[in-house]
């Protein structure tokens, strides 16, 4: 699974870099051509719900998908083949 | 379950101002009532005038976007012509509480079988941040320049007052207990009063020395305070600071309710 | 078998209601209305149907849409105070085009006014009374039978063009017994339903959208915003409103002549009555003693959309003479249509017309 | 031809019920045409009570009573407000027990409350026996059809009561001398 | 010494209150008036005065009538929705004869329509949209200057009828800005007080009746019910009422011609345009733009009651234009009154008329 | 101190019904008016619509006879221009509960100071007889054909959740307590809110079993328990029936007020 | 002071009979021309007004005229010839 | 003569307000009239704002823009919404720092945002800027009218930042090259 903003929706007000336990979510730091200066992912493969959901078959974490005013945080699938590097901090 | 499959997208982005806290409360939403099991063709989505009022428009299941403070009105015509229907009112502070007090309050009384989610900013939102009934004493707003006078509503009381079976308030902040408080609101035959205090930056925030989305979501998380520990608090006679939130589960019971299919 | 009661008017307007398949009322109690709810109170339950006693009138007209989406047939009635009351949501229902029946009868107004006594004082307010442009049906019973009658065809006309219809009667026809014949079975239109493929606020040929009843898988948002075919808000293009808003006045109006109702006596007369409702009755008599082929007498059953067409119904007449308890509210609309002398005769203060004094002016005029 | 009837006495008396009963006598049961009216609100508590009849072979047209032919007066309060006007070519029933005056027209003096309480045991069925000695002296329903009537409109169980009481109105108006 | 000032028409409508004495504001909000309610929020306070925001615009309108009863000058404003919901109360305000100013700065309707878009679709119902016969004045601003001077008049007016005033502005000139000419001070008219010894409803010459305060030892008693002169309810006789309703009637329209109020331009011309608000300003460039002696200008300041003599001040006119934002309601009213062609130019959606389309409609004419 | 000082004698009998409990509560109340030593030209009396708000039309003071539900709305215009008058609202439960609860709640939460009556007759006795939000559950009305399916309202309960300073109940059996209660409110800077329970003999006792005057009377008598001992039997575990009448003050405190001349 | 029902203003409620501690109101058995049936009065002069209202300058009881919807009762002055018959009864 | 300007940008650059103090410098200081009229509503939101001024030695009768003589553009969407359709005889400022297009008419590059933030340390003052540079580049007010009329509408405190910006704006105005 693969966490995508989706920049058509985001309006960049950063709630997700507030309640990201990993701060995987940082402000941004350019504007996109709506004028949205979108947060950028840092590492994103170490949210929880990118490396366990698909396991537990459940949302694990998804504080930031839940608080995102605009619906603009998802996971995609990502292709079967796609090599999975997770690399654990705390 | 992706909010997608709920949501119209080809109106997306929403008409929210960034970091607005309606936006919250329909994921909360959203998921509680998929978590219930119900089919999009069996549930109604009602709502009155107002920013949070819009929410409806967004969601793929039938919806009626009525006028300002009637919400409830519409709701229960709905539900007591057809109680198969599941009805879920979205409201705001000034919608369900100023100009819909009444039908707010009747709705309580007559317990009837609706889950009424409101979204309260402690603003008007919609018209450019006016005063509400439930903008804090002294809090500045366009209608109130030199700070509010008048004392804000306890719409969480009223309800339990007025009659209601289930009332719980959280904020935009909390938002798995919120979604559980939705479902549980959602599963109890009769009148569901749920209270999520959003932030509004534009028009709350920004004239409240809350200017950053943030400021106001870590104002909720510093300030709310659990029913359960408020209880104990007052018990051990110490004294709950005004500005705190209490939040929680605030009534359950099991009075008769009106528009359940018998 | 059609069988023969003795009947209060507003006892009649309710059982033409259910005749009619009406399941729902919403209302809130108010002199000289109060008979309806009442008796939709008592018999409703019986037909499975729901009446709910709303907290105002504004509640009330609020509950009656909500019904009226799950594909009920349903109604309120009240008068003068609580028809102001509820002004805002029948702009409401016209923006949403949502089928519904309003019982007003009419009482003395201004305001408190006069609870007890007869008028037709809000027929101008149930055209204009509430913001925007637009059009309605009106309605206006003559008699118990009628009050039983025409509410039965409010029903079908609300159905049939998705607008609120009303049944603007007055305290004398809403008060007074007499005899009622009830017929077996009403007429009962059909709700047209939105067809498959069709956009939720696109129009027929009739301007008419078929309707996506609550709880069918329609997923239909629907909003007093103006909307767009798809009944998405669009608050800001002049053209989806100029659109919207001239398509809700012409679905009305131009069916105006087709859907007009009225009873002609004598076309050629030179003098001719042109009433409604209760003063109606005083015409009747004058016609029936005088028996002069100069006086003619166009009684409207339907009131609005005024079908001027009718008035040319009388090539010969001379003089529209019109009765109404009111200041002259339908003859301010007849004047509009017509060269010929109009001559108002109002009445305030809750008495009917004279006969006398009627046929004593249609002597002067011959 | 048409037969206007005027009612009046004080609240509780049954002086609606009574004008209703006639009417739907004509409609139901003699096959004629009837409008009945009456007095509504809260000024109307209290003082006298009114309501009136209209009965015809004809579809009755101006449904409001303007010169009564048949008066059924009640009280003395009702008589100054609704029965002193009667013209003179009026006839009117008054009850005699409670009514002290008397009008310039043919008038039916009918003991109502006085025999409904001493032979009958209830003063509430005085109407009825107005009613019968209206039917009885007027005609303006068949005795038939307000005996149907009556039994329409009156509750469960007292049905032998009242159609007493109405057989009592017959008789009391074929007894009376008319001044 | 008077100044000038650049300023959104709806903060000039609250300072044209505030200069005529206006100490009393109850209101609601709702766009596009919601700035009027926001100054007098700011400002009244600094005056000694009151500013209150009610739970809705059913509370606002009462709110003013009861502060009013105190004698002070008191105000609301508001937008169809909410004008929608004042209509009962209005009609309490016209039984009792209590001095108020109701603004509307007009929005697209039916409904929630065009929150943010102009219109004047409100003008029939502000003049029909209570229940029962009455009348009402009603005054339609067309530029910035016009919010600050007419709703001042509107005080006056209000006092000298005793009646609710209505300023029927529109979104585009409640929310344009422009030159402001503020006088160093405004005309002031006196609320005529009770007379020593006249009863409470017992009018005068001008059939206006003397204010009695409350709280002075006038021991009034005030009610919506039909009263008579006592002030005492009379809900049963015609006379009363019918007394009641035609000098509150007739108190406004035998006035009709004396507060006539509007500008005149080329009255000789054969084709003239009528117009009150927003669309006179385009009426006015197409004048200034043709300069043409043939076309005329009759603009409405004061719109109800409309004042048919003023049309016959254009004794050349053959045809008479009106564009208005909405259907044509006042070209509804003119042409009751006049025989001459009538083109009424609706506009729906919140542009303004193009003054191209309406210079092309003259040069047809011409 | 006579009644008929106050009273417009002209105006007498009044149009309540015999035995209609209405005309008790104007005499208490201007028991406590007088007792006030208020000047008859510093009171005005106001009202909304039915038999309750008939009452100021026959006292000789200033006085409003406004639209059904909306007393409350125009007293706060009033107060609010003019501090110096005193305000006292007359109202019935239909007026003050049903069409006009959203006032209702809203002039409490204000705190404004006026003293609100409210003759709840549990019906709406003007009309003829028609359900009240106050008729009792199952009680019979000419819109409850077959009984109340709906719960009725805690007034009192109702006004000191919306934030009512003063606030006690009595009927009109208990003319001295309510007298007491009204001087009271009156007395109390804020929203004082004082519910009387009254007989309707003809529209509420006559459908339910309580024919006579008396009969509503003598329940009211027997049913009434006082608020101190209800809370007693409470702590006690001991369960109150549900058709006794709590009796008493119910809440008196002293938030900020509106509409007070500082 | 004497005991007076205003009989232009009762309705014959009976309220008053049923307040009284002395039972000095009885219900009444003919109707006046109003068609109202008036309480009767049972030795007034027992009435604690009557009695003392004079001498403590204050109303005593008065619960007859408070619980009197119809403002109906009243204590009327007597001539001060007047003898004062009292009879108190327990 | 009556000049139509029509402004444009995002929600926070003070569209608005630039429209505003431009026809007050016209209206109280240069004694001309304007009228200045915006877009409303929460549509508005999110998107491109709107403002427009129009600027007359006359009284302003016809209030609304309908072809812009100048566009005073601070964003690329409000190019698109607003300034794309810009007639040929028009002038267009653009702030070149956020505006990609370009128009097919006279247009005047002003890197406002780019200078504001730059040289002046403060985004917000973009639209002083811009007003500078529009004041210079069309003289439709005069430069002291301009100058009291920021005055008068920018928060204490911050009103030699605001006057640095519209010198600023003078400034860039002067240098420019018209493509
Ligand atoms: C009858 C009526 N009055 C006023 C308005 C204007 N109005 C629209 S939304 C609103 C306030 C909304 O406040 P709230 O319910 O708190 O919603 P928010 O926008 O804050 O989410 C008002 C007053 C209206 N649309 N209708
Ligand atoms: C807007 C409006 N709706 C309805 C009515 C009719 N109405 C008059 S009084 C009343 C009920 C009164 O009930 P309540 O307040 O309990 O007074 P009561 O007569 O019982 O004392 C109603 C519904 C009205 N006058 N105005
Ligand atoms: S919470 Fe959503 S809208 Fe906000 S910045 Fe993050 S992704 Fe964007
Ligand atoms: S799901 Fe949780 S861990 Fe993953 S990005 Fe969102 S907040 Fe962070
Ligand atoms: S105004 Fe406030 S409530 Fe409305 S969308 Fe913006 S942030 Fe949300
Ligand atoms: S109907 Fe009831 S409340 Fe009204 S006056 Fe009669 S007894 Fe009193
Ligand atoms: S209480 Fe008053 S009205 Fe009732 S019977 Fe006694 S005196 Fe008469
Ligand atoms: S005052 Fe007391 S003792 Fe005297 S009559 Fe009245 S109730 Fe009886
Ligand atoms: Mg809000
Ligand atoms: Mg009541």
């Amino acid at each position: 699974m693969r966490l995508v903003i989706d920049e058509s929706r985001c309006k960049g007000c950063n709630l997700c870099t507030l309640v990201c336990p990993y701060r995987i979510f940082r402000p941004g730091t350019k504007a996109n051509p709506r004028g949205v200066i979108v947060p950028e992912l840092d590492r994103p493969e170490r949210c929880a719900n990118c490396r366990l959901q698909r396991l537990y078959g459940r949302t694990i974490c998804g504080m930031c998908q839940m608080i995102c005013p605009d619906q603009a945080i998802s996971w995609e699938e990502e292709g079967p083949c796609e090599p999975m590097k997770v690399a654990i901090e705390y | 379950m992706t909010f997608d499959e709920w949501l119209r997208v080809d109106r997306l982005p929403h008409i929210y101002c960034a970091g607005c806290g309606n936006g919250t409360v329909i994921n909360c939403t959203l998921s509680a009532v998929d978590q219930m099991g119900w089919k999009k063709e069996e549930i109604v989505f009602v709502s009155g005038i107002g920013c949070s009022s819009r929410a409806p428009g967004y969601i793929v299941t039938d919806s009626l976007h009525t006028t300002h403070g009637r919400a409830i009105a519409f709701a229960t015509g709905i539900k007591m012509a057809n109680p198969d229907l599941k009805v879920v009112v979205f409201t705001g502070d000034g919608d369900l509480a100023a100009i819909g007090g009444n039908h707010f309050i009747h709705g309580c009384r007559r317990n009837i079988d609706l889950t009424v989610i409101c979204m309260n900013n402690m603003i008007y939102g919609m018209t450019g941040g006016q005063g509400s009934p439930t903008t804090p004493r002294g809090a500045l707003s366009t209608t109130t320049p030199y700070g509010s006078s008048e004392a804000a509503f306890d719409l969480c009381g009223l309800a339990a007052a007025a009659g209601a079976n289930y009332v719980a308030r959280y904020t935009s902040y909390h938002v798995k207990e919120l979604t559980l408080a939705i479902r549980t609101g959602l599963g109890n035959p009769g009148f569901s009063f749920i209270e999520a205090l959003v932030q509004c930056p534009t028009n709350y925030g920004r004239r409240n020395k809350l200017r950053q989305v943030s400021d106001q979501i870590e104002y909720f998380k510093s300030h709310a305070i659990l029913a359960q520990k408020a209880e104990r608090m007052r018990e051990e006679g110490k004294k709950i600071p005004d500005d705190m939130i209490i939040i929680g589960e605030l009534a359950r019971r099991n009075r008769p309710a009106l528009g359940v299919r018998k | 078998m059609s069988r023969i009661d003795f009947m209060q008017g507003n006892t009649a307007c309710a059982e033409g209601a259910l005749a009619a398949g009406c399941r729902f009322f919403g209302g809130y109690p108010i002199t000289p209305s109060t008979e309806i709810a009442e008796h939709m109170a008592a018999k409703l339950p019986k037909v499975g149907g729901v009446f709910i006693q709303m907290e105002d009138e504004i509640a009330g007209i609020a509950s009656v849409i909500g019904a009226s989406w799950t594909g009920a047939r349903a109604m309120t009635a009240t008068s003068g105070p609580g028809f102001s009351l509820m002004m805002e949501n029948i702009g409401f229902a016209v923006m949403t085009e949502t089928p519904c029946v309003v019982v007003n009868i009419q009482r003395g107004g201004p305001s408190t006014g006069q609870p007890t006594m007869a008028a037709q004082g809000d027929m101008l307010q149930c055209r204009f009374g509430s913001h925007g442009d637009y059009s309605i049906i009106a309605l206006s019973p003559a008699s118990v039978q009628e009050m039983y009658d025409l509410t039965a065809e409010a029903f079908n006309l609300a159905d049939r063009f998705r607008i609120p219809v009303f049944v603007m009667a007055d305290e004398i026809i809403g008060h007074m017994r007499e005899r009622l014949m009830i017929p077996d079975s009403v007429h009962r239109g059909e709700r047209k339903l939105l067809g498959k493929g069709n956009l939720p606020y696109q129009a027929d040929d009739d301007l008419v959208p078929g309707f996506p009843v609550f709880g069918k898988g329609y997923g239909v948002h629907v909003t007093g915003l103006t909307h767009d075919e798809r009944g998405y808000p669009c608050a800001t293009s002049p053209s989806v409103h100029e659109c919207l808003v001239k398509r809700l006045v012409d679905k009305v109006e131009s069916a105006r002549d087709s859907i007009a109702s009225c009873d002609i006596v004598n076309p050629d007369a030179r003098v001719v009555f042109i009433s409604y409702g209760a003063p109606s009755r005083a015409v009747e008599q004058v016609l029936h003693d005088i028996h002069n082929d100069n006086v003619g007498h166009l009684r409207l059953k339907l009131v609005w959309p005024f079908a001027e067409s009718l008035l040319s119904r009388f090539s010969n007449a001379e003089t529209f003479i019109v009765p109404e308890l009111n200041m002259g509210q339908m003859a301010r609309e007849i004047k509009r249509h017509t060269n010929r002398r109009v001559i108002p005769v109002p009445k305030l203060g809750g008495a009917l017309h004279d006969p006398f004094d009627l046929a004593a002016l249609v002597e002067e005029l011959l | 031809m048409r037969t206007e009837i005027r009612f009046s006495g004080f609240g509780g008396q049954g002086i609606i019920l009574a004008a209703v009963i006639v009417g739907r006598a004509a409609v139901m049961y003699d096959a004629k045409y009837a409008v009945q009216t009456q007095v509504y609100g809260p000024e109307a508590r209290g003082g006298a009570s009114m309501s009136a009849v209209i009965i015809d072979d004809e579809p009755v047209l101006f449904p409001k009573v303007t010169s009564p032919d048949v008066y059924v007066i009640m009280s003395q309060e009702g008589f100054e407000k609704y029965g002193v006007s009667a013209g003179e070519r009026a006839v009117m029933l008054v009850d005699s027990s409670l009514v002290q005056s008397r009008p310039g027209c043919r008038c039916i003096e009918i003991p109502a409350t006085k025999v409904a309480r001493e032979a009958l045991g209830r003063d509430i069925v005085a109407n009825i026996i107005m009613i019968g000695a209206l039917v009885a002296a007027t005609g303006v329903v068949s005795r038939e059809a307000i005996e149907k009537a009556i039994l329409d409109s009156v509750p469960k169980g007292t049905e032998e009561l009242n159609l007493k009481a109405m057989r009592k109105g017959f008789e009391l108006a074929g007894q009376v001398k008319c001044e």
